[in-house]
């Protein structure tokens, strides 16, 4: 049985359904649990499952994050949200030199099993602190793994495979598109396999690489370019660590052409990354600059966040740029 | 430092005499002007979020008698740290309506040129300092400038202002404990309104009070009725004093209620128990201290119909205005950044302005 | 939680009767073992350090009576969340004397494959965590664990050891916060030696005490002499019952003093006072426990020295096998990032392996 | 006049000769006073300037970041001291949310000026927390600039032009070769100009790139190449933000190719951004796989940290592989 899901509705499904069938599921976080979450991710869990499996924290994310670590050495999986992912940073200790290093440095004795969930992303009007893209700090952190769901299927078995990864995991959840559409989910648990991308739209001209809501943008602009004939090949990053090079390093190899799409500042961002893969893989293939359209190198601003975030025009703008070359 | 709450004027009005700040009927009117004027831009401002004329919306209903009653201790030259629930200090300063609205709406008038959200104030040339949104951050920061002063011999002090729930954070801690380790003028104001958004301070901490979180700092902490205005002064002025005399931080706990929902984003009713809300309703700060004014002659009735009636008015011309004005300009997203542009900022502008040529 | 400070046993080795714990002659020789053990490791691994043998080192002398005091009164499974200078709780738990060298060497032979510096030791199987050189990381994890353990039903606790500078941190704060608040069987011990590196704990804090900062989280309190083993344990016994039964967290605040200079890296001659040195010298607490235990008439002279005899043996040995041993794999470097190498990491040890064809 | 000093020698220098014709100048950090700092980089300076201006403070990286702000809106200039770079995270919200975007949020009002110094980078056989090189955290964060300085003279210089930058600066020490080298060092104030690289080696056939201890690892690998017949240009990078794009952009049009080194882990480091620049703006002369040469995707190992680390070999066997490509 399936039916029609948001993103954020995914996300309450996939715990739900996961949470029923693992009691070693801790959901921890601000608002979490009387008031289901600021974006009622977690509506109904405490009442479902109780103030012990879905706690109401106090304010402090390096509590969140610091507490988590020590359940899921203990045995536990916790799964905690951090209510904007801008709101992380208190944590970062714990995340950067504890819950990431954890394994490495105990030689594989103590492996924390944390899915830490965090809203991310503009398009909210929520000015600098309720909009930041900050993933290329957790995919510059060695031993973390960095998932970013596009739809509402993805987002519910993305989830699962991510709390029953042995590894921690970053889920970052574009919560711009939280209610943006509708998707088919399955009620029963399933997984999207992590370190796997997804060819969103296929195409021979150029490779447009993005993730979570700028997806959506990427593939109108796809859709806009092959009304002026440029056939684009739009790729669903959806894990950044560990990347599927795989996909991409074919794609890129099949159209010569990249365009990387992102809403974080451009100065070593994720897209960076990804031109430097192919420019160390794929350089014999490369027809053309390789381009990234991305937010600006500024605090993301409230009155003009139009104009921060990537849109179809300029995207379509690198698409031309670069075929055109 | 014992769970003792300091109270001057009680629910009825009736004062406690010995506890009086000697303040003259001007300064008292002062003071029910300034909680005014905070109510009636709140309910101005939740009503144009809710008509989806403005982004966002944070209230400070209920609570006005704790940031009025602790700015009105300090001298210009002090300098606040705000809590996003303290419009007033900013006001009392001299900030106008006007210039509130153009913040509010981000536009080009905005003194902050539109970067920040609804509420996130700057206001440089009254020493209150851009307001941010991640908790307690602003607690360090104002030790740093109570070392700042001190450095500089002179006799300021610095407040940071916040809230029940940011004292979980480990900014309060450390910001707290440089500051008594320092000695330094700094004064520490915790708007206690019993919820972090949904969370009640019961989840918050076991502690038997705010105050006396300041014991494990070696520092004076003082709880106040924060629904009593001149509570607020008078405890606020004692550690004014005391920080200019070179004795050090205190933690001022004011305890209140928040009357609104957390932001114009949240429901209240989702979690809050309705008796509670209804209790403190009888609490209400602005109507305590008409009774105080009342009880002592200072009340005047033509006084305080014209100055809603103005008040309003101006709010209304305030917002007419804001709404008028165009966006920024699209430069100035790459400015303040640096001092200067850099390079890369000229040249993401001009991609800019070359794919949105409708953009000014 | 006054500054009252908890002796059992006193420097001339009296013991105060009412407090003196119910413990058999040979637990108390258990604990005396545990205390000279962690000197001698320790002693032989500073002299390693100078001889260019070690790479680093962090010694605990004068210390010992704190974490071995603290530590005996855990059983075995309840979960040590470790300070760097305490590795008698891995020891009264079965570590052996050789598995902490090959983890001082990080050799192929190290439990933890050479991942971490000097004296981070992990020991899993005897609920002793992996040692963090961040400071303070360890107190909300450990409360973390605490949770876990209670929400399992088991009577388990979860303690955190910690120094004196280590309370400045955000995590500290945290950490009792929450612990506090969700009532949880979790011990804090900090390990108050007076300075953390070159800052002295005047410089760190202007309250009171450390014991008395449970206060502001309402939790239990107390401050016990750090070189009397019996003072510690007692304070820890009761703090561990009281969890047990489900009475919530304590704070304790170990008294003692840092010996040595901070690490192998520091010459605390540049900044401690020498008097003070002195002074403490005369509290050793391994004398002051060899005293009582003469004085209980419990010392055997000829076990002590067959003790001392045998542990520098085994030391003697452990250096040995120790240096023997090869460095970890190359593989190795690669492994332990997450449950399984990913295409990435494989390419890059492919990578160094051609760059390095001579590197096993 | 001028003498001969090590890197750290420099730094104490530099704020010794800023600080006595600047008394807005504070120095905070622990241990930084009575102790000189556990590299001594403060050495003497308590001593000179009394115990306000150079200050020990509690131990709490957001205490002393958090003050460093609120001190230097007040119109001081911060100096604190970060004792190792990897122990910064907890001051991470400070430095990320508040510091960088000070000036921004407030439309210009409150600009702080602070200049964070930090020695980072392993060599020192310090394990995961004694050698972390994250200065990619710091690239991709709007707001604040980042200079690493490769040699005594620049150290003095670059650390002034810092203190004297109305801009946050991170100033990031690599303390692997604070004492490996003596340079002539001038006693009076002087500045190195932010935000321009250095050619550290003039060639034609490959460019390559560097920062801080990595600059010298280049530098012999380029030596070694020379011996082959190679001819390598070595920038030394010297400023991350805002970079040095037309030096780098000419070199590497230049020689067509290029290999960054860095001791930062690989995927999402400063050497992506890098390659991806030239990707975009320089494809058209580029003959060769473009090549990082990094730390692993790993934390930074203790026993195998010279396996870690890049090191001659590796620099130069991807020096051969793109010039012979
Ligand atoms: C570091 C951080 N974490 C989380 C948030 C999200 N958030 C905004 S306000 C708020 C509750 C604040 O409660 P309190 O400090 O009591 O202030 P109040 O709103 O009640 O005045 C939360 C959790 C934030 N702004 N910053
Ligand atoms: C977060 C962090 N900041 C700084 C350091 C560097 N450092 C290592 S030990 C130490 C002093 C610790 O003092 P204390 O907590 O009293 O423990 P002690 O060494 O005295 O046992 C410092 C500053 C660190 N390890 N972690
Ligand atoms: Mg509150
Ligand atoms: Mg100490």
């Amino acid at each position: 049985m399936s039916r029609e899901l948001t993103v954020v509705q995914a996300v309450t499904d996939a715990l739900r359904t996961e949470m029923r069938g693992d009691d070693s599921i801790i959901l921890l976080g601000e608002d979490v649990g009387l008031n289901g979450g600021v974006f009622r991710a977690t509506d109904g869990l405490q009442k479902e499952f109780g103030e012990a499996r879905v706690i109401d924290t106090p304010l402090a994310e390096a509590g969140i994050i610091g507490t988590a670590i020590g359940m899921s050495l203990y045995g536990l999986k916790a799964v905690p949200e951090i209510q904007f992912l801008d709101f992380i940073y208190p944590a970062f200790d714990q995340i950067v030199n504890e819950l990431a290093k954890f394994r490495y440095r105990s030689g594989g004795q103590y492996a924390p099993n944390v899915t830490i969930r965090a809203p991310y992303g503009g398009g909210i009007k929520g000015g600098h602190y309720h909009s930041q893209s900050t993933e290329a700090y957790f995919a510059h952190t060695a031993g973390l793994k960095v998932v970013v769901p596009s739809n509402p299927y993805d987002t519910k078995g993305l989830l699962i495979a991510s709390i029953r990864d042995p590894d921690p995991v970053m889920f970052l959840e574009p919560k711009r598109i939280y209610r943006a559409m509708k998707g088919e989910v399955p009620e029963e648990a399933y997984t999207v396999p992590i370190g796997k991308a997804a060819v969103a739209k296929e195409g021979d001209d150029v490779t447009v690489v993005a993730y979570g809501s700028m997806l959506h943008v990427a593939l109108q602009a796809a859709m806009k370019a092959e009304e002026q004939g440029v056939s684009a090949e739009v790729l669903d990053l959806r894990t950044l660590v560990p990347l599927d090079e795989d996909t991409f390093l074919q794609s890129v190899k099949k159209t010569g052409r990249l365009v990387v799409v992102h809403e974080a500042q451009r100065t070593a961002g994720f897209g960076a990354e990804l031109v430097a893969l192919a420019a160390e893989k794929a350089i014999e293939h490369i027809e053309a600059p390789m381009l990234r359209v991305t937010g600006l190198d500024t605090p993301f601003p409230y009155a003009l966040e139009n104009q921060y975030l990537p849109d179809v025009p300029r995207v379509l703008d690198a698409i031309q740029r670069t075929v055109s070359y | 430092m014992s769970g003792k709450l300091l109270q001057v004027v009680r629910e009825d009005g009736q004062v406690e005499k010995a506890l009086e700040p000697r303040l003259s009927d001007a300064q008292l009117k002062e003071l029910y002007k300034h909680m005014l004027q905070v109510r009636l831009v709140d309910e101005r401002g939740m009503l144009l979020q809710r008509q989806g004329r403005l982004g966002f919306y944070i209230s400070a209903e209920g609570q006005e008698a704790v940031h009025v009653g602790a700015g009105y201790a300090l001298e210009p030259e002090d300098w606040y740290y705000p809590h996003y629930r303290d419009p007033g200090v900013g006001m009392m300063r001299g900030v106008t309506i006007q210039e509130m609205f153009h913040q509010l709406y981000g536009n080009r008038a905005d003194a902050t040129h539109g970067k920040q959200m609804p509420n996130h104030y700057s206001w440089k040339d009254r020493n209150v300092v851009s307001v941010s949104s991640p908790l307690s951050t602003q607690i360090p920061q104002a030790v740093g400038t109570a070392y700042a002063m001190k450095y500089r011999g002179q006799r300021h002090v610095a407040m940071a202002s916040f809230g029940d729930g940011s004292t979980s954070e480990g900014d309060f801690h450390v910001g707290l404990n440089f500051a008594a380790v320092w000695k330094l003028p700094c004064i520490f104001l915790c708007n206690n309104n019993q919820w972090a958004i949904s969370v009640p301070l019961s989840k918050q901490t076991a502690s038997e009070s705010i105050a006396i979180k300041a014991l494990a700092y070696g520092m004076e902490g003082v709880r106040v009725d924060g629904n009593d205005v001149l509570a607020v002064y008078r405890a606020s002025k004692e550690a004014v004093d005391r920080a200019r005399r070179g004795e050090g931080p205190t933690l001022i706990e004011a305890v209140t209620y928040r009357m609104s929902s957390h932001s114009s984003s949240d429901d209240a009713t989702r979690y809050t128990p309705k008796e509670e809300l209804e209790a403190w309703k009888r609490k209400d700060p602005i109507l305590r201290f008409e009774r105080y004014l009342r009880n002592k002659g200072v009340w005047d009735q033509a006084w305080a119909d014209q100055l809603r009636e103005q008040t309003n008015a101006q709010v209304a011309q305030a917002i007419q205005l804001a709404e008028s004005q165009p966006k920024p300009k699209l430069g100035s997203i790459v400015d303040d950044v640096f001092a200067e542009r850099t390079p890369q900022l000229e040249e993401q502008l001009a991609d800019l302005q070359r794919t949105h040529p409708e953009v000014e």
